[in-house]
């Protein structure tokens, strides 16, 4: 069947047992599945940037501009939970972790391949769920992703329906974390030691476990909280003698973590393409491993730092507030080595590496800002003022949305085979490079004035503001919709690519074939060496190839 | 930027301005060295990479200076919540109750307002209570905000030195109308207020304070 | 890797098995019996003890996680981990505050 | 690099894996009804005296009854497996098909143990339990929700192992390939664990 060459059909031309879109949609192999997350993913990211320019095209001026207030309260809720459970939670991991985790670490597809299938089905009746509710009579859940008690059972909304689709949502990135794990420890090639994978492999395993110890905590509180809309069951309603504040406890018990779920994995491939693009081994490859077993374990310590103003006892709001300074330093050991890495290397300033060194810029904002919240008294002024959707949005979006794209400039190639416009893509990064600064910025200063969030009306004096963060939009959604366009169309158009090395990365995926065989490896491969081991410029064989 | 008008104020004023300092010298400093490397070590001027493998002396160095700097950021943070928690005996409380969507204060004398009013430089302390869903009470210019619930007390404490009339918001999130659950908390000279609120008058007449008010737009 | 795939580990007979539940359904008795003396607040630390020891057993002998590799045994001292982090870190506020 | 066959299309069966997946999947259960016993923890914390009088209302008879009968399913699933591992086809069905009676058993005492509490109007939502003090709506809705949700794990079991019974007649599971058997085994006995916790906090509690 192999000819000398080893030449194998790839992975988008393979023939399974089903042929054509079933040969898609009943695959089990990761390489598949991280491309049918890739495009729903894409399509509910569409979704979620629409209700956001909505929301900023509402805030352009005081008073009524586009939409009613109702229609506001759903939009910000709906533009939450798309965002936070089916673009930054699942993103990175789902798609590029599906489809580089088992190549990375030299393995043939992960353990379970049919319940990664699964984990796929699940999210997607999951985003059509908590899509479905803005059809349905009620109206969309206006909670706020939060789903805070009391309000939560009181309104009249679609809360339920959004409860349950966070519900599977869950389980489906349970299922995500639990195979990456299992893959993990008993998929590697032979030879790759713990500290000899990749550095996006320690995120990747990092995030799997708060996956997987996390998410059930949501999952049963958010199943309360439905439960408590049916059957009045009281365990957190007030009026029934619940507690609210216990309520806000266990979501945040599991939601922050999740945040470092979704930052990890960015971290990750921060530290892939840094590397590949400098020419020289990553710095102080260690301390950026165990900085990621640690932000997941510190991680895990600090959520009752979006409860200062809750009122809680005074040893709490100490020892919070002190873990959380502490979580500060793992993500500052990161990124001083990521500079670090940058010196004395041989620059190759491509896309990819635009977005992550724009990463770098707007991680170390939304984290510098995130210490200033983890100060007891900077907090009590901030909390639930746009300073904080600022800061969160720097993290989320200026740290795992630009970690996304700069996986997609990176992988690109290596995924589709094709390999898009250097200078059309150089040129939208700068466009969304721009328009999210612009877009975000403005909020930290009317934050620290007083302008509180979720409002659908504000006074005068932070219209200046808004009106620039207004206009940021209009930089930053073009942009990205530019961007979305001209991937499909090169992914589909593209100049083919059959090198297998594009960037002269060292990893195991840049020795395989572009774009790859159906199980990735004829022969799985010895790994000697650690990763990014470049000697002189030259590429080094860090493993003995198929003869 | 830094107008605080509180006894809270400045010290939270300068804990943010100190952290404000350390966070924009560590911003300049990594967005500087990128850019310098970028530019310095670029494949044109740099074509063969130098390959460091790690500095264990330097990754100490930044793992302890930051983490000094942030325990410091702590403990500033620290000091001020612990003054703002404990509400000084004789202050003059004042019932606040939250609803969907508007703010109404009780004084000790069983008066009631929809608009907050209080003695200048006088301690006085909240009581707050939601009667529907949680609301919080923040007024910017004080650097204050309590989260209200319903079923639970909670109970804040200022001192305000400025005379002139400052927003109220509610800061947490409740529905429909959340963004107008708007007010004014009004602090009055000592005499005028205890005047008014020991009369039969609803409101108080601010003729003191209107020219207060003046003089601060003329300033 | 293929070497390592068909590993039967042990298990053990069925006299253990009988060994095991007698001593559970023993603790279960003593839990009861136990349950009616009052010992004021130790009462429940008694009762979460016995319990304690009985999913120790079921763990270890039923579940078979004795035989288990270290990697099984540091997953579960991981969850565990987390688990009662949680409970510490939520105490530090309700043990300090009445909120109503 | 052992092995020099060409392309395989499958990836050898690795039992630790799947007992690993397994593992990982309990841990989920298990912080799932670590956030029902966080909650329990904090109201119990908060109102001893009410759940105190709440907890004398359950039937401590039944509660110790279904103890021992989940007990005793467990020790019978834990034989099923090794029956299988010797090769005893028919014992290990044998032994199965008893832990599914013993846990219809217990899913029959629930049933009757809810039904005398609606029976008594108190459940959630009802009249007759909103009047009482908060601790005892709070001990109540614990109750239900704690017990209903083991009740539900209890009710997936049940197919479960049936399912495993159907396997093990279809000699889909062997005693050299008992891997699905061992998995459905070690989901039962973390049923029986969250119970062996259920049982004391809600029943012995008095």
């Amino acid at each position: 069947m192999n000819n000398q060459n080893h030449k194998e059909v790839s992975y988008l031309e393979y023939q399974g047992k089903h042929k054509g879109l079933l040969g898609w949609l009943l695959s089990t192999d990761h390489k598949r599945i991280g491309i049918l997350y890739l495009i729903s993913l894409m399509i509910f990211l569409t979704v979620g940037i629409s209700f956001g320019l909505l929301i900023r095209l509402e805030l352009l001026s005081p008073g009524k501009t586009i939409i009613d207030p109702q229609t506001y309260n759903a939009i910000f809720t709906l533009h939450g939970v798309i965002m936070i459970f089916l673009f930054v939670i699942p993103g990175l991991p789902a798609v590029f972790g599906n489809f580089f985790l088992p190549i990375l670490i030299g393995a043939k597809d992960v353990a379970f391949p049919k319940w990664n299938l699964t984990s796929w089905y699940l999210y997607v009746i999951g985003g059509l769920l908590a899509i479905t509710a803005i059809l349905l009579p009620g109206g969309p859940a206006d909670t706020g992703w939060t789903f805070y008690i009391p309000y939560s059972v009181r309104t009249s909304t679609n809360v339920t329906l959004a409860l349950f689709a966070a519900f599977i949502l869950g389980f489906s990135s349970i299922l995500t974390g639990l195979n990456f794990i299992t893959t993990v420890h008993r998929l590697r090639a032979p030879g790759m030691t713990w500290f000899k994978m990749p550095l996006s492999i320690w995120s990747f395993y990092s995030t799997a476990w708060i996956q997987i110890l996390a998410t059930p905590i949501i999952g049963i509180t958010l199943l309360l909280v439905a439960f408590e809309r049916f059957f009045k069951v009281g365990l957190f309603d007030p009026a029934l003698g619940g507690d609210p504040i216990l309520y806000q406890h266990l979501f945040w018990i599991y939601s922050h973590p999740a945040v470092y779920i979704m930052i990890l994995p960015a971290m990750g491939v921060v530290s892939e393409i840094i590397p590949v693009f400098a020419r020289r081994t990553i710095f102080g490859y260690n301390f950026i491993a165990m900085s990621s077993v640690a932000i997941a374990l510190f991680g895990s310590l600090v959520w009752a730092h979006h409860m200062f103003t809750a009122g809680m006892s005074s040893t709490s709001q100490l020892i919070f507030s002190l873990l959380t300074m502490i979580v500060a330093i793992p993500s500052a050991i990161k990124v001083f080595n990521w500079v670090a890495t940058l010196y004395k290397g041989s620059i190759d300033l491509q896309v990819p590496l635009l977005y992550v060194l724009a990463f770098i810029f707007q991680f170390t904002i939304g984290g510098l800002t995130g210490v200033m919240q983890g100060v007891l008294s900077i907090d009590i002024h901030v909390h639930d003022t746009s300073f904080i959707v600022a800061h969160f949005h720097y993290v989320m979006f200026g740290g795992t949305g630009f970690g996304f794209f700069a996986a997609l400039h990176y992988w690109f190639p290596k995924m589709f085979g094709r390999m898009y416009n250097k200078k059309l893509a150089e040129r939208t990064f700068w466009g969304v490079f721009v328009g999210f600064n612009v877009l975000y910025f403005p909020m930290f200063i009317m934050g620290w004035l007083g302008m509180p969030r979720r409002y659908y009306d504000y006074l005068p004096e932070y219209q200046i503001y808004h009106m620039i963060s207004t206009f940021g939009s209009w930089i930053l959604v073009p942009s990205i919709f530019l961007m979305f366009g001209y991937l499909i169309y090169y992914a589909l158009k593209g100049a083919k690519v059959t090198e297998k090395n594009v960037w002269g990365g060292e990893t195991l995926e840049w020795q395989i074939d572009t774009p790859p065989i159906h199980e990735n490896f004829i022969e799985i491969p010895t790994v000697s060496d650690k990763p990014y081991e470049y000697k002189s410029n030259e590429l080094v064989t860090q493993f003995s190839e198929a003869k | 930027m830094f107008d605080g008008v509180s006894n809270f104020s400045q010290s939270t004023d300068f804990t943010f301005l100190f952290t404000l300092i350390v966070s924009a010298f560590f911003l300049l400093l990594v967005t500087f060295l990128m850019i310098y490397f970028v530019f310095k070590y670029n494949k044109k001027r740099n074509p063969v990479a130098k390959n460091i493998h790690h500095n264990t002396a330097l990754e100490i160095t930044w793992t302890a200076i930051p983490l000094i700097l942030v325990l410091i950021m702590f403990w500033l943070g620290w000091r001020d919540y612990l003054k703002q928690e404990a509400v000084p005996d004789n202050a003059y409380t004042i019932d606040v109750t939250a609803q969907m969507w508007l703010w109404k204060f009780k004084y000790p004398n069983g008066k009631e307002t929809d608009t907050l009013y209080v003695p200048v430089n006088t301690d006085v302390a909240l009581n707050l209570k939601s009667i529907d869903v949680n609301h919080a009470f923040y007024v910017p210019k004080f650097r204050l905000k309590k989260d209200v619930y319903p079923n639970q007390n909670r109970k804040m404490w200022f001192n305000s030195s400025e005379l002139g009339s400052f927003d109220i918001a509610c800061a947490e999130y409740c529905g429909l109308n959340h963004s107008y659950m708007y007010n004014k908390v009004v602090v009055m000279p000592k005499d005028e207020f205890f005047a008014w609120v020991n009369s039969e008058d609803k409101y108080p007449t601010l003729k003191q304070l209107a020219e207060q008010n003046l003089e601060n737009s003329r300033n | 890797m293929s070497d390592i795939s068909h590993n039967h580990h042990k298990t053990h007979g069925y006299g253990v098995y009988f060994l095991v539940w007698f001593a559970l359904m023993t603790l279960t008795g003593i839990t009861v019996a136990v349950a009616g003396i009052n010992f004021g607040g130790l009462t429940i630390a008694t009762a979460l003890i016995i319990a304690s020891v009985k999913t120790y057993l079921v763990l270890t002998i039923f579940m078979h996680l004795r035989s288990e590799t270290v990697v099984f045994k540091v997953f579960i001292a991981v969850a565990m981990f987390f688990l009662i982090i949680s409970f510490i870190l939520l105490f530090t506020d309700y043990s300090f505050i009445v909120r109503n | 690099m052992s092995s020099s066959e060409h392309t395989v299309t499958h990836v050898h069966r690795d039992d630790v894996a799947s007992r690993m997946g397994m593992w990982l999947f309990l841990f989920t259960e298990l912080l799932l009804f670590g956030g029902m016993f966080i909650l329990y923890s904090v109201y119990r914390y908060n109102n001893p005296d009410a759940f105190h009088l709440a907890a004398k209302e359950l039937n401590t008879i039944i509660g110790t009854f279904n103890t021992a009968i989940l007990l005793t399913s467990s020790l019978t699933m834990a034989l099923s497996i090794t029956a299988i591992q010797r090769n005893n086809k028919s014992l290990s069905i044998f032994f199965q098909l008893i832990t599914v009676v013993l846990a219809l058993g217990f899913m029959v005492n629930k049933y009757f143990e809810w039904g005398a509490k609606f029976s008594h109007g108190i459940y959630p939502g009802s009249d007759e339990l909103l009047s009482k003090p908060a601790g005892e709506i709070l001990f109540f809705g614990l109750y239900y929700v704690m017990t209903g949700l083991h009740g539900l794990h209890v009710l997936i079991g049940i197919g479960l192992i049936l399912l495993m019974t159907y396997y093990t007649v279809k000699d889909v599971i062997t005693h050299d390939n008992y891997m699905k058997l061992e998995s459905a085994g070690l989901y039962w006995h973390l049923v029986d664990i969250i119970w062996i916790f259920l049982f004391p906090l809600f029943y012995l509690i008095t």
